[in-house]
């Protein structure tokens, strides 16, 4: 019998609160960018698990996980785009020191 | 043409010629006047064919000419207008046709036609005379023509339209208007020259003052229609309907319906023929042109007054049984008698020619009045015809004297009132025809002995109070009558008699023959007429004439009243009074040159027993109060108008007051603003937790969701 | 032909109102055309009354020429005109007066299109009233009369003159007479209003015929009030409506404000016509709607017309401004209107009593009669105040004074008309006033005889206008220079004319009018 | 499947408003065609929505019903019946006159008009929708942009603050029929926020009297009734004109007859049961209002107070719950739209001009525009309830269903009519005759032709009514049969 579910369950809660982590304590913007990466992976990993343990039989799992690829992309995409722009403008990607909309 | 046809046409023609000259001819005088006295003369022949036609008729009492049309449509039924001549309106017609053109005749002199216009004359004052200048081209005045000529003749002429009405009509209502028609004209022509204050008032207070018994006579007309149903006369004095009248009580002072009626229409006798207490403004009524004052004021106006009582004596006398006098004959009675002395000693004390005559007038018809008071119908009318003549005269008479006297004026360039006879004196060689005739009247009016129209009919008047026994009355005229004489004999004496006292009346002279024609012509009537009326069981002279007028007028009523037994001490009384107060008046004043000497000028009569004074305080000044203070000021404006304003007041204090202390502070502030405020509050206390680091966000959030799941975990889970 | 027979109410009613419209679009500085076409317009309908009267058929009972059409379905209100006698002859006022009164203001300079307009759209306003057999109707004519007459008044009154309301509160006088005549006569038609919704509340209907006899057979309770109860508030609704229209004492003071600053044809009209309104009122709707209670309140409306005639008359005599004093006439005289309509209140309908029923008619007669004659001369005394104001822009009675010799034509009219108004024997006046009288006498004696008063001042302050305007030493003022005082022109006589020749007609023969009048008062009352 | 007329009245505008947005601002004539283009359109689709209603038929026509959201039962539900075809028309034509009476407008008319009709499709959706749901959503389409157009185009001292208080009382008053709604939603088990399903749903009778307060006087507020009519004076004051417009003519509607809608025909035992307290406060309405219209000095405040005043009469026709009553308070509706847009014009045309709206300060404005005096005059004639203008077709009903209710109310409430005329005459006077101030010599320009053709417009139809009162009163007569039926045939 090959690796437990279990297992990958770990992995993924692992990754998730690095994530979180990351997201939560890093300042730099595209250290928070990245930690939503991760927590996003994380979520990738338990769908594909459940998907191959559980049902192999149908596809949801599978296709919720892509889903969650290109969104992903998108997410990144769009980001940095607003990161480089923010940073071009007052050259800091520091999430603190941009508190233009902070009343 | 039927006689009917005629009647109905007998008032027309002045009527006519007054809207001519109004419309057309008012800018051309000789058309005007003579538009005025053709139409007089038309009706003049009108009434004279009537008259003769009416002696025509045997027993003229019972069968008169009448007839009626349809006027007012009331219900169901239709209140007629008509005409009527039956011997009284035929009597009365003959005087008034012949006293109204002898006027209008007159009155072409007096307004000195032919004379040249004025130089600084205007409408609404007397001519000031005109300076021309004559060949040899030294100047000298002489009188102007009237500056509104034409609109005298138009007046007058409307006036005898009404005095006509008056008399043709068979019934009260036109009746009634032709005695406002007149009120009119007497307004109008008093205020002829209403350039003078004293005419405009003389003209109002005139108007005014008949206007008061004007009104109770409406009332009274309306009773009488609402009680009979008719204003017709023939209809009112049918027996039946009498007898129902004088049965019939009503609610004011116990009186019957018949004798309230005729309380009622009597007091517009009152107004109308100056009687006291309302004859204050027959004296100024003389501010008007003597013809006026002969005309409306002395001939045929104030004896419509009598007139009217004659024509309601069968209502007035309604409830009379013969001797005990009803109510409202012993008020009637009362009133002329009074108004007969009291009249008369006003006269005395009176300087202006014209007053004199005017309390005359006003004395005279107060006989009148006490002879109906009493009964005495055939008396009273016998005196309202031979009045309506002499006393014509005498004020044609007087206006030629003061006419003569302005002359003289004119001439001498002296200013003096030409109506005072203190100005006058010795006119007798200088005026002849108006002497002689003037003496004629006066004598008429004093009651001459056999000769005068005057004598007689007071004398009547005089024996039927005696035979009656009315004491009271019979004492009250005798002496009136008495104080006639006297102040008639003064007047004379003062005009024509003695010495000129002034130059005016050294250079008087004659008038033109348009105003003596109309004295001969009235003089002779003052005279004649008398004889008409002759008691038939008279001493001597008695029956050689019949009584006509006493068969003739008696006839009128239902039944002829019964001519008296003849009875000397009336007669004697009635020599006694008229001679001796002649011969008293003349002793008296022969050598009076100036009112200084005239010791009759006592301020009580002079003033007329300050009665103007009094009712001026009495009525006239409180009216004025009343009208301009209490209803306008007070009542309209301050009251009514006040509580109206108030509303407003009340409509905007409530407004603001709504508005500032409650919808602005408890709406707006407390609801309105107050929810506002406290979802700002809310607010400014939650922005604390908006940091705006995402970070601390998702801490948080994080920590929620791990809250939620141990709370599932040990909640659901745990089981 | 046929057409205009059968709709020849209508024709009379809405011709103005086209009229206006085709004025509406007349090039406002044409102002000669404008006057013309508001005269021709105002004489088409006097016309087609005329033909009306001589159509109208004065023996048969009940209402002619009447015509229905559906108008308010959902309260049941649809435009019922139609005439009897007495509407006839106020109709036949109203049309007579309305083009005398458009030539009288020809006279107006200013925004004439405006004016011409607001007179006709008036004259539809009270055609309406005296032709409505519709309560609703009648009240919707009823108030749109007043907007015109409120600009009227507001815009073409007399500048001059400032009205103290309170303090130091002041307003200008003629925007003060506009709006107390408005709001006045609001106020007083809100009660109407009120009674009339209740009458459609109870009945569904607003068409007069029906509501006569439905009204008058009503029982038991009505609203929780028992029948007599609310009779007796909804008359005195109706009373006072049409007495402050009258307008009666104590209703009157909006009167001689509105009048006085109104211009000369405003006055004619309201003084002609616009108060006919509240006496037609008074016959048309309270006496059939209230036989009961107008008998039980006779009383009270006789004192209130005795004080209007006494007060009216001696107010009259107060005044020193010669349109006030017309005007104040006015109350007198719509007071002795008032008398006879208590008169016949106070008999009641079908009464046994055969003599009171003869009294009552006269004094109905007299009534209505006095209605007419008061429109004509009120209208022309206010339009002969008028033309000599237009030329001395001075009212005050002691400025003038001796005019009779610079303006005798004048004079004399003006005479002859005061005459009228005194009720001089002879003229119109006198015939009503006689009729009014004799009527009353027997009804309301107490009543009468105070009236009796009022008559007597009557003469008081005709007089007095008379001897200050006419008579009197000349006020040199007028006599020379640019002052000079004009003749009255041909104009204002063509205007005059006619009222005179009627004032003379219905004085010597009044049976022409009176029959139809009386003809009518028979079968109504 | 017919024409779908409806949605496409009630998307014009809001289709409309994108094609604004669309175009540069710079491009400002272009803008205001387009705008009036589809104003236009939008009349004319109402005028024949209204002309074509089959008044025999009656009941609710052009039904058109698209699922929404199927499982919540929610569905874009969309007809008319006698009630709310007027209403449809009213909005056309305050929309078209608005456009009109806005064309001078030069700031920023772009994201005006686009608001504008953004607020527009919002009412039309309201007054046409028989969902419930959708009824909410529209209705706060129309509220929101209300914000926006006050606090932007406002008049500066008190935008911000009339906004604010107009958009919370709004909001408010929303929120708590919405609880309302959703109660019912829920009460009913029906699943469906259907109107005409929920009619039939026969809440019962303690239901009924507990929520209808909530539901009525939530949209009552919008109604402007008291005492919660204070949001509307402020909000006129400070609104543009045109937005005043619709403000006064159709937002006030919105309310009464959302109220009358989900109040009254979803709940009628409720009504009957608090008809009271409602006439109570639509009494106070009418007279608090008119008296204090008396004496406000600001011109645009008048006009706010009277319509404070008329929309008391509105909701004083409901509560009759009769049908004359009720048919005078539809007619009342539309009349008072009319009129109110009409003098909010007018004053809007006067301010423009002389840039103030102090009465005291103002004068003789009929001589520089006419037009505008005449058509203020008619338009205070309508207020003041004169016969022969549409005012009083819709007063006098309105106070016949008084009297067959509670006479006494009736007499009180005909105060009004006084104070009414008192002040409309004395505003007319001090405002356009008199004498013009010396300062206005000359500065005051004449009206522009779109001006006058909106005051023609809006007058023809207060006079056509006034003086045809079967050109309406038939229309709302048998919506008010639909509703007597609910009421259980009163």
């Amino acid at each position: 019998m090959s690796i437990p579910l279990s297992w990958y369950l770990i992995l993924s809660a692992a990754l998730f609160s690095i994530g979180l982590f990351g997201v939560l304590a890093r300042k730099n913007a595209i250290a928070i960018l990245l930690g939503v990466e991760l927590m996003l992976n994380a979520v990738n990993v338990n769908l594909v698990a459940f998907w191959r343990y559980l049902e192999p039989a149908k596809m949801a799992g599978q296709v919720f996980a892509i889903i969650v690829f290109a969104v992903a992309a998108a997410e990144v995409a769009v980001g940095l785009a607003l990161i480089i722009s923010v940073y071009r403008r007052r050259k800091t990607v520091i999430a603190d020191e941009i508190d233009l909309m902070k009343w | 043409m039927t006689t009917e046809t005629i009647i109905w046409l007998l008032p027309l023609p002045p009527l006519l010629a007054f809207f001519l000259i109004v419309l057309f001819t008012n800018r051309h005088k000789a058309f005007s006047h003579s538009l005025a006295v053709g139409a007089a003369g038309l009706s003049w022949l009108g009434s004279m064919l009537v008259f003769v036609r009416a002696l025509g008729v045997p027993e003229f009492g019972k069968e008169v000419f009448e007839s009626a049309i349809n006027w007012l449509p009331t219900g169901e039924t239709w209140l007629k207008i008509g005409v009527l001549i039956d011997p009284l309106s035929a009597a009365t017609l003959f005087f008034v046709a012949w006293t109204v053109l002898m006027i209008f005749v007159y009155s072409i002199g007096y307004h000195n036609f032919g004379q040249p216009a004025g130089n600084h004359d205007r409408p609404g004052l007397p001519p000031h005379g005109a300076t021309i200048q004559d060949e040899k081209g030294h100047k000298h005045s002489v009188p102007s023509i009237e500056p509104m000529y034409s609109r005298f003749f138009a007046f007058i002429g409307l006036f005898a339209f009404g005095m006509y009405t008056l008399v043709v009509s068979n019934n009260l209502l036109t009746f009634f208007i032709g005695w406002e028609i007149m009120g009119l004209c007497s307004y109008l022509l008093i205020g002829f020259w209403y350039g003078k204050e004293s005419a405009r008032d003389a003209a109002v207070k005139a108007f005014m003052t008949t206007r008061v018994g004007d009104v109770f006579m409406l009332l009274g007309i309306a009773f009488l229609y609402s009680a009979t149903g008719t204003l017709s006369f023939r209809e009112i004095f049918r027996p039946e309907m009498l007898h129902a009248l004088a049965t019939t009580a009503t609610p004011f002072f116990g009186l019957s319906a018949a004798g309230f009626i005729g309380l009622l229409l009597f007091i517009g006798t009152v107004g109308k023929s100056a009687q006291w207490p309302l004859h204050v403004w027959l004296p100024d009524a003389m501010e008007g042109p003597t013809p006026v004052s002969a005309m409306i004021h002395a001939a045929t106006m104030v004896s419509a007054g009598v007139y009217a009582v004659l024509r309601m004596f069968p209502l007035i006398t309604a409830d009379f049984s013969g001797h005990a006098l009803t109510p409202t004959m012993s008020i009637i009675a009362f009133i002329g008698a009074f108004t007969a002395l009291f009249a008369a000693t006003i006269a005395v004390a009176q300087n202006d020619i014209k007053r004199v005559l005017a309390y005359s007038t006003i004395s005279q018809l107060g006989y009148m009045i006490a002879a109906l008071g009493i009964g005495a119908y055939v008396a009273a009318a016998f005196h309202l015809i031979a009045h309506a003549f002499f006393k014509a005269l005498l004020f044609l008479g007087s206006g030629s004297v003061i006419h003569g006297v302005e002359h003289g004026a004119l001439h001498t360039g002296e200013h003096l009132d030409a109506n005072d006879m203190f100005n006058m004196g010795g006119l007798r060689k200088k005026m002849p025809i108006t002497f002689w005739t003037f003496l004629i009247g006066g004598f008429a009016l004093s009651g001459f002995p056999l000769l005068t129209a005057g004598f007689w009919s007071k004398d009547e008047i005089l024996a039927d109070a005696f035979g009656h026994g009315h004491w009271a009355v019979f004492a009250t005229l005798a002496v009136a009558a008495f104080l006639t004489a006297f102040y008639t004999m003064r007047q004379v004496t003062l005009t024509f008699l003695g010495e000129p006292r002034t130059q005016a009346a050294e250079h008087a002279q004659e008038t033109p023959w348009t105003m003596t024609l109309p004295l001969v012509v009235l003089a002779l009537f003052a005279v004649g007429y008398g004889w008409v009326g002759i008691p038939e069981d008279f001493p001597l002279i008695g029956g050689l004439l019949p009584n006509w007028f006493h068969e003739f007028v008696g006839g009128t009523l239902a039944e002829r009243p019964e001519s008296l037994p003849f009875n000397f001490l009336p007669l004697l009384t009635s020599l006694v009074v008229a001679l001796g107060g002649l011969l008293v008046g003349w002793l008296v004043y022969r050598k009076v040159k100036s009112p200084q000497q005239d010791r009759l000028q006592i301020p009580l009569l002079k003033n007329k027993y300050y009665f103007d004074e009094a009712y001026d305080f009495l009525f006239v000044r409180p009216a004025y109060w009343v009208s301009e203070t209490f209803t306008y000021m007070f009542m309209d404006r301050a009251i009514i108008d006040g509580i109206l304003h108030t509303f407003g007041r009340v409509a905007l204090w409530l407004g603001s007051f709504l508005r500032n202390y409650f919808d602005k502070p408890v709406i707006n502030e407390f609801i309105g603003d107050g929810t506002g405020n406290i979802v700002k509050k809310a607010g400014s206390s939650l922005r604390r937790i908006q940091v705006g680091r995402i970070q601390s966000y998702m801490l948080a959030s994080f920590i929620v969701v791990v809250l939620f799941a141990v709370l599932y975990y040990f909640l659901i889970g745990g089981v | 032909m046929n057409f205009l027979s059968s709709h020849l109410l209508t024709l009379i009613l809405f011709f103005p109102v086209l009229a206006a419209l085709v004025i509406l679009f007349l090039p406002k500085d044409e102002v000669k055309a404008i006057r013309w076409t508001a005269l021709v317009a105002s004489l088409v309908p006097f016309g087609l009354s005329v033909l009306l009267w001589m159509r109208f058929d004065s023996s048969a009972s009940g209402f002619q020429f009447v015509e229905q059409y559906p108008w308010y379905e959902a309260i049941h209100s649809t435009l019922h005109v139609g005439v009897d006698g007495l509407s006839l002859t106020m109709v036949l006022l109203t049309t007579l007066l309305t083009p005398l009164a458009i030539l009288a203001s020809f006279s107006i300079k200013e925004r004439v299109k405006a004016y011409m307009i607001l007179f006709l759209l008036l004259e539809t306003g009270m055609l309406g009233v005296f032709l409505a057999l519709d309560l609703l109707i009648f009240f919707v004519f009823w108030e749109i009369g007043l907007v015109p007459m409120y600009f009227l008044i507001n815009q073409w009154g007399s500048e001059k003159g400032e009205r103290v309301l309170w303090g130091k509160v002041k307003m200008q006088a003629r925007n003060y007479a506009s709006l107390k005549f408005m709001i006045y006569t609001m106020a007083g038609s809100l009660g109407l209003l009120l009674a009339i919704q209740m009458l459609g509340v109870l009945f569904q209907t607003y068409d007069l015929p029906s509501l006569y006899l439905k009204w008058n057979a009503l029982e038991g309770t009505v609203m929780g009030l028992p029948v007599a109860t609310v009779k007796a508030i909804a008359f005195w609704a109706f009373v006072v409506a049409f007495a402050v229209k009258v307008p009666v004492w104590p209703f009157h003071t909006w009167l001689p404000d509105a009048h006085t600053e109104a211009p000369t044809a405003g006055s004619m009209i309201l003084a002609g016509v616009l108060l006919k309104l509240g006496a037609y009122g008074f016959l048309r709707l309270v006496l059939p709607l209230y036989p009961a209670e107008a008998q039980r309140f006779a009383g009270a409306l006789a004192f209130l017309a005795v004080m209007a005639i006494v007060f009216g008359a001696f107010a009259s005599y107060g005044q020193t401004d010669f349109k006030r004093l017309v005007a104040y006439s006015s109350v007198n005289h719509m007071g002795i209107v008032l008398l006879g309509i208590a008169a016949a209140a106070k008999v009641g309908l079908n009464n046994p009593d055969v003599a009171l029923n003869l009294s009552k008619n006269i004094a109905l007669n007299g009534a209505v009669l006095q209605m007419f004659n008061h429109g004509l001369s009120a209208a022309g005394m206010f339009f002969l105040v008028g033309v000599i104001y237009e030329r001395t822009h001075t009212r005050n009675l002691n400025d003038f004074g001796g005019l009779f010799p610079l303006v005798p034509i004048y004079g004399g009219i003006l005479l002859f008309t005061s005459m009228a108004s005194l009720g001089l024997p002879g003229l119109n006046g006198f015939v009503s006033e006689f009729l009014v009288v004799r009527g009353a006498w027997p009804i309301l004696t107490v009543y009468t005889a105070i009236a009796m008063l009022g008559l007597l001042f009557t003469g008081a302050y005709i007089l007095k206008s008379i001897k200050q305007v006419l008579h009197g030493p000349l006020n040199e003022h007028w006599a020379h220079g640019e002052h000079r005082l004009t003749e009255i022109n041909v104009r204002e006589i063509v205007v005059m004319a006619p009222l005179m020749v009627l004032m003379l007609m219905i004085g010597i023969w009044p049976a022409w009018i009176l029959d139809v009048i009386n003809k009518a008062v028979m079968m109504l009352f | 499947m017919q024409f779908p007329i409806l949605s496409v009245i009630v998307f014009t505008p809001m289709a409309a408003a994108m094609l604004i947005l669309l175009i540069k601002s710079e491009r400002k004539n272009e803008i205001r065609v387009t705008a009036l283009a589809a104003a236009s359109l939008a009349l004319l689709l109402s005028l024949w929505v209204y002309f074509s209603y089959d008044k025999a038929a009656a009941g609710y026509q052009f039904v058109e019903k698209y699922n929404w959201m199927p499982m919540l039962g929610i569905s874009l539900h969309l007809g008319v019946d006698g009630m709310s075809a007027p209403l449809v028309l009213l909005t056309g034509v305050v929309m078209f006159t608005g456009v009109l009476i806005s064309w001078g407008l030069d700031d920023r008319p772009r994201e005006f008009f686009a608001f504008l009709f953004i607020l527009a499709s919002g009412v039309f959706g309201v007054f046409a929708s028989l969902d419930l749901f959708m009824l909410f959503f529209f209705y706060e389409i129309a509220v929101f942009p209300m914000y926006l157009l006050i606090s932007i185009w406002g008049w500066i001292k008190t935008r911000e603050y009339a906004a604010m208080k107009l958009t919370l009382y709004l909001f408010i008053g929303s929120v708590v029929s919405l609880i309302g709604a959703l109660v019912m939603y829920w009460q009913s088990g029906l699943h469906t926020f259907d109107m005409l399903a929920l009619e039939q749903a026969a809440f019962s009778p303690g239901f009924q009297k507990l929520w209808f307060p909530f539901v009525f006087f939530g949209f009552a507020v919008l109604g402007g009734i008291f005492p919660f009519h204070n949001w509307s004076p402020d909000g006129h004051v400070a609104a543009p004109t045109a937005v005043s417009m619709f403000h006064a003519g159709v937002l006030m509607k919105l309310g009464a007859f959302a109220a009358l809608r989900v109040g009254i025909m979803l709940l009628p035992e409720g009504a009957k049961s608090w008809s009271w307290l409602i006439m109570g406060l639509a009494l106070v309405n009418i007279v608090y209002g008119a008296f204090i219209a008396m004496v406000q000095t600001d011109f645009k405040y008048v006009i706010g107070f009277s319509s404070v005043s008329h929309m008391g009469l509105v909701m004083m026709g409901f509560s009759t719950l009769t049908r004359v009553g009720l048919t005078g308070a539809g007619v009342q509706m539309f009349s008072h739209g009319v009129m109110t847009a009409l003098f909010f014009a007018a004053v809007g045309m006067v301010y423009d001009r002389a840039h103030t709206r102090d009465i005291p300060r103002l004068g003789g404005m009929v001589k520089p525009m006419p037009l505008v005096a005449v058509a203020f005059i008619i338009g205070g004639l309508v207020s003041m309830g004169m016969p022969g203008f549409s005012g009083f077709v819709a007063e006098f009903p309105i106070f016949m269903g008084i009297w067959q209710v509670r006479p006494l109310v009736a007499i009180i409430a005909a105060i009004s009519i006084i104070v009414t005329a008192a002040y409309i005459m004395l505003v007319i006077r001090r405002v356009f005759f008199g004498s013009m101030p010396a300062e206005f010599e000359g500065h005051i320009g004449p009206v522009a032709v779109q001006d006058k053709v909106a005051l023609v417009f809006l007058c023809v139809i207060m006079i056509g009514l006034g003086l045809f009162p079967s050109l309406m009163v038939p229309w709302v007569q048998t919506g008010v049969q639909h509703l007597l039926s609910l009421l259980g045939g009163a």
